[in-house]
């Protein structure tokens, strides 16, 4: 393992502060629990917004906390939820009265510690409301499976969400835009290489030299098939065939794309991917509103790269362009 | 024979020392259908059990099960910390008032701990859960204990069924956590959850046998 | 090799065509021949600033193409300089009538190309001075030798000198404000893993599985050392030293920090660097006036990071927080 | 016997050949001592000139090696592309007016080449560049045509010269170039500048020689 790390144990929170030391202006980073925090929060009478998860993704969700986007990101240990103990004091210190929104990407680990954690916030008169974001259209559905998992669509929800909070949306209009986003909201990504948790000290998993995982997970979870590596051209067809498929995505449609690379991969070939998306979009006459093309929801140095198209209406257009200034995502501001 | 609070705190070192052994074992089953973390989760909570109970030693058995679930819940993480802190929350309220453990309170301790786990993530058994791994060995328990049987030997048949029902998931098609993603791919594994769930019970045995 | 590209021979266009899409309402791409231009240039009255060289290093220079910072970049195939067509084309496009800068990487390639095109321009009646970056303190400069490398200082001249012309800045101050900048910046970098070039399909060198290459150059160029890979805190110190001495730094200097991404190290990784940097600076009072974490100048897939120390005056400072809106960095705006 | 400006256009043709055939070996020396793309811009560069040639034939030698140089100059990069472009602008400067070349032509042509190259990138014999290559080349075609050798003859000990002069860029320590970064570093391999120019003489005695 080739890692710029000290003692793996430590990962999580030197590198917390260092996000601290690198943006004192935009957010604190409270160690005991462990929670990134709005350097103004919590802000009187806004809805708070507070995501988390496992780390390994960054930026997300430390890297979006900030004025339009995050009140508070709780980060586990790599890969692993974070614990209802830090949830609960970051849901408490960013209630502004107004209460507090839940952004979960759907894993048992996660759900079931902000569950707990919404126990304990409510017994302590916070009022807390969740969304579960699904988009992953890699892994199907069903009464037999914990779900699809929670990807790409989390940080436009993020974004969203944080936007509406800003403005003044209450709690229960916040949730119901954030159910929206994800309704609406598709992804699906690929590896090229693994990753290796810094704990493990191994690859999650192993793919031969001309092999990648089409519809992988952000943990280095198995997608849909393991395939032999094909021309940007080729897979970016068939991760965008497999998320227009899904909604479906249909001719007039505005659309927020994010191109999204999964840690190892170079910008230049984001771009590259980016430009074969917008050329089957138009051919399909689907309008591309917004663009990201970047990493933003990263698995460690995983070489890869993920789609997510959400379908926008005017009230997510008019949301995406409030300003928003986070270590991750900044415009306006 | 009854297990006294020195036993149970006895069990819990042991388990440090058990989950730190086999913690590449339960990592490398959570790689195969997981997320490569399980022995890493299950090493740091129950180490700092221990380092909490040796900095504040708890006055009676259930408030140290309570600060076995409060330290799982607040450093495991992931799924397998709602479920073990759970578990032991469960495991706590069961010893209320109790100074030691009598064969019927052991059998109690353990079915509230799996009604728990079974009640915070909804598995059911055959879902390739730690539930396969607990129910059978309460079941067994409870039968062992209605036959009669010493402590000891309720432990070993608790231990027996939890080592049968983690053997049993390997054909299963997981139906929870992260392993079901992998729909029919996880068959053929065995389950990391239900391997430190029979770790939780033989170690049980091997600390109380005696 | 695995990359998501279609034929090796056309990566660099089709990025930046993709470039081009993702970020319209700030530059536009022209192919014939390859540069990348500010969608509002040229600015009348304004001194132009034009960088370049070998693609592979994104966001460097195209995504610092924008409003407060480069009026166009002329990217190279990867890691080989562009061509004074390229340049002349671009410097005569974005010359405002007050002249244009280049900014050049102590590069022999990029030398001689700049300098023909400058030749061309001025035969043109096109007024160009230039500003050579070489502030990688991995190579010894000597008389025998083409000269330290230019790295990423070269980021930040950028940055300063475009805020000057912004502000009105003639040619000749903002020339010389460049040369204050490049005597002011040092940088260190190294190597965990190395990179391939598309065209050429294979490493451009070999790591041991416990190797790193310290003093590595942008393109892979060896550095200092080949040595066994340390702990990030040993890492971080080691080039932090060679930065320091190098100037050299001293307590009470105001600086502004760079740690850089190489490509393919994730972001938790760079901000554990930076709270190591953090330290190191506090401990011999050196205070951080600005600080950039991230992916600025990389190496294609390269693993590891460089460090960046620029010695900052009050011009400087107050040049630093003006407004910026690129692709690759942007405040204010 | 002289050089036509058929001759010329073979000569052409055949460097396409020998820089596709040449492309790994020349990234290979490349990326032993630079950045592993000699051979990639070398052959892009010749397939270009290839194209033009073949879209706008031009009219006279002047005008094509005029052509050779803009579309290097385009199209390679590099350090190369300005070295190479430099070395064909001489060169059509020095076939200004001329629609055949005869021994004395051929000799003044290499040797005003070679001047460019150093007038551009500033490198002395021992430099471990293409100038290497080159000037050994010019200095042996001079004395062999002043000897009054052949053509043949002159352009056999042009190419031997280029040969020995690569081969002895193996010991040096480059001053100039990237190579130059490696320092002491840099001894030990041949510098694939020296190498292309080495071609570039052989191909013309190949494409000449009968
Ligand atoms: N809903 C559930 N009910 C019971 N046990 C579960 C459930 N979901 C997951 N598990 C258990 O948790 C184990 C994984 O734990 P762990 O790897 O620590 O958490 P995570 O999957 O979040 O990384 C699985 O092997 C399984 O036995
Ligand atoms: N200043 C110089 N003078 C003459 N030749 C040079 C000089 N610098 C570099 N070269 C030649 O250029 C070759 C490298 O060419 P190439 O790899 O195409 O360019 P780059 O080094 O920019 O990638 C070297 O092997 C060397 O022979
Ligand atoms: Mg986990
Ligand atoms: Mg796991
Ligand atoms: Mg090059
Ligand atoms: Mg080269």
């Amino acid at each position: 393992m080739k890692k710029l790390i000290n003692d793996p144990r430590d990962v999580v929170r030197e590198s917390l502060a260092g996000l601290a030391a690198a943006h004192p202006e935009i957010l604190r980073v409270c160690f005991d629990p462990v929670y990134v925090i709005r350097a103004d929060a919590p802000i009187a009478g806004k809805v708070g917004i507070v995501s988390g998860g496992g780390s390994g993704h960054e930026p997300m969700h430390g890297g979006f906390v900030g004025k339009g986007m995050l009140d508070a990101a709780c980060p586990g240990e790599v890969f692993t939820s974070p614990t209802p103990d830090q949830i609960e004091a970051a849901t408490c210190a960013v209630d502004g009265g107004a209460g507090v929104l839940h952004i979960i990407k759907n894993y048992t680990g996660d759900i079931m510690n902000f569950e707990m954690a919404a126990e304990l916030c409510q017994a302590r008169g916070v009022a807390v409301q969740a969304v579960i974001v699904n988009d992953d259209v890699a892994v199907e559905d069903s009464l037999y499976t914990a779900g699809r998992r929670g990807v790409g669509t989390t940080v436009l929800a993020e974004k969203i969400c944080g936007a509406a909070a800003g403005r003044g949306y209450d709690l229960g209009r916040v949730a119901e835009l954030g159910r929206k986003v994800n309704r609406n909201g598709r992804s699906m990504g690929l590896a090229l290489s693994p990753c290796t948790v810094p704990a493990a000290g191994k690859p999650g998993f192993v793919l031969a030299a001309d092999e990648i995982e089409m519809g992988v997970g952000i943990h280095g979870e198995p997608g849909r098939e393991r395939m032999s590596l094909k021309t940007a051209r080729d897979l970016t067809a068939q991760m965008a065939e497999a998320v227009l498929a899904d909604l479906p995505f249909q001719g007039g449609d505005r659309v927020v794309t994010m191109v999204n690379g999964m840690g190892a991969t170079p910008l230049m070939e984001l771009y590259l991917v980016h430009h074969e998306l917008e050329q089957i979009l138009q051919a399909r006459r689907i309008t591309i509103a917004h663009r990201l093309v970047g990493n933003y929801i990263t698995s460690l140095e995983m070489a890869g790269c993920s789609i997510t198209l959400l379908k926008a209406d005017d009230e997510f257009l008019s949301l995406w362009g409030d300003p928003v200034l986070t270590p991750g995502l900044r415009w306006g501001i | 024979m009854t297990v006294s609070t020195a036993d149970v705190l006895r069990w819990l070192t042991a388990l440090q020392r058990v989950y730190a052994e086999n913690r590449e074992l339960l990592t490398d089953l959570d790689r195969a259908i997981g997320d490569a973390d399980h022995g890493t989760n299950m090493d740091r909570g129950f180490t700092a059990v221990q380092a909490e109970l040796s900095a504040h030693p708890p006055a009676d058995l259930r408030s140290i099960f309570q600060t076995v679930a409060t330290v799982l819940i607040r450093t495991v993480g992931g799924a397998a910390g709602p479920l073990y802190g759970t578990f032991f929350l469960r495991v706590a309220t069961a010893c209320a008032g109790k100074s030691e453990l009598a064969a019927a309170d052991l059998v109690a301790l353990f079915q509230a701990g799996n009604e728990g786990v079974q009640q915070r993530g909804k598995a059911l058994p055959g879902d390739k859960t730690m539930v396969d791994a607990l129910l059978p060995a309460v079941d067994a328990m409870r039968n062992a204990f209605e036959r009669g049987n010493s402590l000891a030997e309720i432990l070993e048949r608790g231990a027996a069924a939890a080592e049968a029902g983690m053997l049993a998931t390997v054909p299963m098609q997981a139906r929870k956590g992260r392993a079901s993603y992998l729909g029919a791919r996880s068959i053929g594994h065995q389950d990391p959850g239900a391997t430190s769930s029979y770790l939780l019970l033989k170690t049980a045995l091997d600390s109380w046998r005696s």
